[in-house]
């Protein structure tokens, strides 16, 4: 493992801190906390608080989407591991203005069970708090009986339209009923070429051969569900493609968001290539996307690969708020 | 003699001995169906907790409730609250009794309702399952808890990140089941508790 | 090597085919090249045209930087290779308007020969050309006898500053004069704990062992000055920052902008702990950066690595210009 | 019998070949003291040249300015412009002689002005100022050849991307240097030219 860090076990704090330091017109650290605050505290005034966070290692998310229009705070927890309820509960009292907290939390029992006791430690402070739990990884298969499906790249989508909803004005209900209609029209799919090394660990994941990728990982080395040799990136497009169309069936007459997200070390260059492809391959369903951004949003530490996240826009408002400027360091 | 605020601590020191030790066995577990962290996780959360009871709690209550919200605020993931809300449910109960079976039946209870996993999911819940029953009848055994955490091997997830996996989660012990082996593993080595 | 790409050969193109497919609101390829050149045309109505380019893979730049408030039109060649003449001619007929284009070029042989080779066409066509050759990299010896410094990632400051001036509607000779005085100003230095693999070679172009790094490289894996054992963050910060010290005497009565680049597989985390050490070292000299920027800005495809320049902001002119807002994909 | 446009199509087939065999050879040269794509570069230039001229040009003047502007147009990097130049110079002194002295003399003074190189800065400039003259006097040989390259060898380059090297560029032959010399390699096996 080689990395550009000092102790590895203070790589979040001084994560933190650099990016607090390098960005303050953005960000604000919450005072003892690994979490951070929106710099611009006017923007939030009287609007309901955005709260999102989880594991660190996922740069730029989360703390690269507050600011105006986005999220109100992040919390980041220790390297792929989630925050603590406290933090959380910092968090939630840094933000609110007395119209509510929305948390959005990714689908992993570790980020569900710290953010639910975040939320009870709220309530007792008479802090009205709902949440969204976004599980956008189609790699699982879906159930009621088991943990259901990731949260991953697809997450940034749902930050932008509740961050855009809570900025225009929205009440806490208004967001909560938006963010459960949202929900099930984002879908992603990845695959990699390299897991991440997790700087605490000093171990990859998993091991790829130097001629094999993996399909449907997930963003903390969570295995997928096939490996096979290397192929073209067209072949990657028609494989992750072809998944996401079974899920939700591609139709040319809707309109549909798409990010296709770098997981880290993978260069831009190949990024745009798996764009063009990609491209094509919606041409085919007779899909032009309403929306695009290409490029590291959801990363997973030197991880390399690719997801890919397709949003129907089933409510033509939504493209509004994905167009809506923001200020933020990511976006 | 029971459960006193003295062999609390020293069942706690014991643990963290066993988390310390076994810090890149658990992550390594963790590797193979999770995100290979629960190690860290835990020696972070247990060395914090030695730290802690290093000044001696006032009381068995007080020291639960120190244990739990130190595991609350330094473990993170799945295990921190999970463990946080086993001992932040035996501070609860210990208002009432000091009864080691009947705490460690109420952390059951509340790690259930916590993480919504009942047993055969395989996660910690199904040795707890298994061995509390034995601490009530005073029947519990290092051989009882070996064998509860390696039945854990068998089983395919249904919670937790190994979940993911699904079939492919067998033939792994459940890396959060083999740390709460330690925890009961510590218990009947300090003495005086059972 | 493992690439999300097709045909090695069709790296750039494609590349280039994908940038614009998916960013069609700020990019359009010219006809028959690898060139794009900006969507909004409004904007470069009776301007300056700004062209840059270069060997492609050092993505986002320089295509990502194409937009209202940046360049008029950026040049792709093959990977780490000049692009030709006559593309860099066509994009310089592409955005004149009758004011002339002024070219912004990375001093590397190929790159100079090139640009000049088209000015040369463009001058039998009566279209005002002048150019800027940016040389930021100090981890060359300088010297008028010899090829001289590298350009590298402070050219973005660069296309920054003519871009905002073009766009208020400065002349060809004041975008020249300006340049000519920001040069000097502006000051790069790099870290690399691995280097590219060319994907037409399939090659790195050196190799590190799993402990060493090379301070002083260049963008395309050009060797650098000195190798050792990788060291902790504050000590890479303090060798950098030494380097750049003596080049431009760091003084707490000036205002500088950093930016923190990513060379291409450098998780964000890295560049973030790297930033905070760096701002604790900046502290030392009593500078506060009055502008900073962390993220992959000029990559070198797969190198993993960070560089950092330091731009002394000796005209107060060129803070503004810098906080421009501008419409691009990158910047 | 001197210069016609058969024999200079024939020495640019022969050169593109030479470039094609020893293509990861050039790079592997640039690898050392460059970016490593010198092979290719020169290889995506000379195999478009080969495909322009399988269209036999109309004339000596004509087939120089194809050439030129294929390489212009298709090579990039350093070597295209400098490689372009010095076709694009013959085809300008060939519409006053045919004589190939003369002709790469002009190819050399073009190379020159355009990178601003002198004898001695590890360039191509140096084989090509060795060379020239033994065209000229026509005592070119192989072994001459072979000779003004591995000279390159042991200079510290001055220009181009050799020159961030400093003193460490010395001990390799300069890989631009390496395909002029498979250039006059393929002039003089070339029958008729020289
Ligand atoms: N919903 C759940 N209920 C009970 N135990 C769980 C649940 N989810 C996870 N666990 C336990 O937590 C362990 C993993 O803990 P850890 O690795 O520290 O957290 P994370 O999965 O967030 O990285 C699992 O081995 C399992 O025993
Ligand atoms: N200024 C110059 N004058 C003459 N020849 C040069 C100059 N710069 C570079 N060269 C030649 O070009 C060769 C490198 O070509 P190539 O690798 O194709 O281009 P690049 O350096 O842009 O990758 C060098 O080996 C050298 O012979
Ligand atoms: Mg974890
Ligand atoms: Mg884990
Ligand atoms: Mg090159
Ligand atoms: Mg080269």
């Amino acid at each position: 493992m080689k990395k550009i860090i000092n102790d590895p076990a203070n790589v979040v704090p001084e994560m933190v801190e650099g990016m607090v330091r390098s960005y303050p017109q953005y960000l604000e650290k919450i005072k003892d906390t690994a979490a951070v605050v929106r710099a611009d505290k006017d923007s939030m005034s009287g609007k309901v608080g955005i709260v999102s966070g989880g594991g660190s290692g996922h740069e730029p998310t989360h703390a690269g989407f507050v600011g105006k229009g986005m999220l109100s705070a992040a919390v980041c927890g220790q390297v792929f591991t989630s925050p603590t309820p406290d933090q959380i509960y910092e968090a939630i009292k840094a933000v609110d203005q007395g119209k509510g907290v929305f948390l959005v939390i990714k689908n992993y029992s570790g980020d569900v069970m710290n953010f639910d006791m975040a939320k009870d430690m709220a309530d007792m402070d008479n802090i009205k708090v709902k949440s969204i739990v976004v599980d956008d990884d189609i790699a699982v298969e879906n159930s009621t009986f088991t943990q259901g499906r990731r949260g991953v790249a697809g997450t940034i989508f749902m930050h932008k339209i509740v961050g855009a909803l809570a900025q225009e004005g929205a009440s806490l209900d208004e967001i909560d009923a938006t963010a459960k209609k949202v929900l099930p029209n984002i879908k992603t799919i990845a695959v990699a070429l390299s897991a991440a090394t997790n700087p605490e660990t000093g171990k990859p994941g998993f091991v790829l051969k130097d001629d094999e990728i993996e399909y449907g990982v997930g963003i903390h080395s969570e295995p997928g569900y096939r490996r096979e040799k290397i192929r073209p990136a067209k072949d990657l497009v028609t494989e992750l493609v072809g998944k996401l169309n079974d899920e939700m069936h591609l139709d040319g007459h809707k309109k549909y968001a798409v990010l296709v997200n770098g997981m880290g070390a993978t260069p831009l260059m190949e990024q745009y290539i798996f764009s063009n492809d990609l491209l094509d391959k919606l041409n085919e369903f007779n899909v032009k996307p309403a929306f695009m951004k290409v490029g590291n949003y959801m990363t997973s530490l030197d991880m390399a690969g690719i997801s890919l996240t397709v949003f129907e826009l089933a409510d033509e408002k939504w493209l509004e708020y994905l167009n809506k400027p923001v200020e933020t360091i990511a976006w | 003699m029971g459960l006193t605020v003295n062999n609390l601590v020293e069942w706690m020191n014991n643990f963290a001995t066993k988390i310390e030790q076994n810090k890149q066995y658990l992550s390594d577990l963790d590797t193979a169906i999770g995100d290979g962290d629960h190690g860290f996780n835990m020696s972070r959360g247990m060395s914090a907790v030695s730290q802690k009871l290093s000044t001696m709690p006032d009381s068995i209550t007080d020291a639960f409730k120190q244990i739990a919200m130190t595991l609350i605020s330094t473990v993170g993931g799945a295990s921190g609250p999970l463990y946080g809300t086993a001992f932040l449910e035996m501070a609860k109960k210990s208002s009432s009794t000091s009864d080691i079976g009947e705490l460690l039946e109420a952390a059951l209870t509340g790690i259930k309702k916590r993480g919504g996993a009942v047993p055969g999911d395989k996660t910690m819940v199904d040795v707890w399952t298994e061995l509390v029953p034995e601490v009530k009848d005073h029947s519990l055994t290092a051989a009882k808890i070996d064998e509860a955490v390696a039945h854990t091997k068998e089983l395919v997830a249904k919670k937790g990140r190994a979940s993911y996996l699904g079939e492919r989660s067998k033939g792994h012990i459940d890396p959060g089941s083999q740390s709460s082996g330690y925890l009961f593993k510590a218990l009947l080595e300090t003495e005086g508790i059972l």
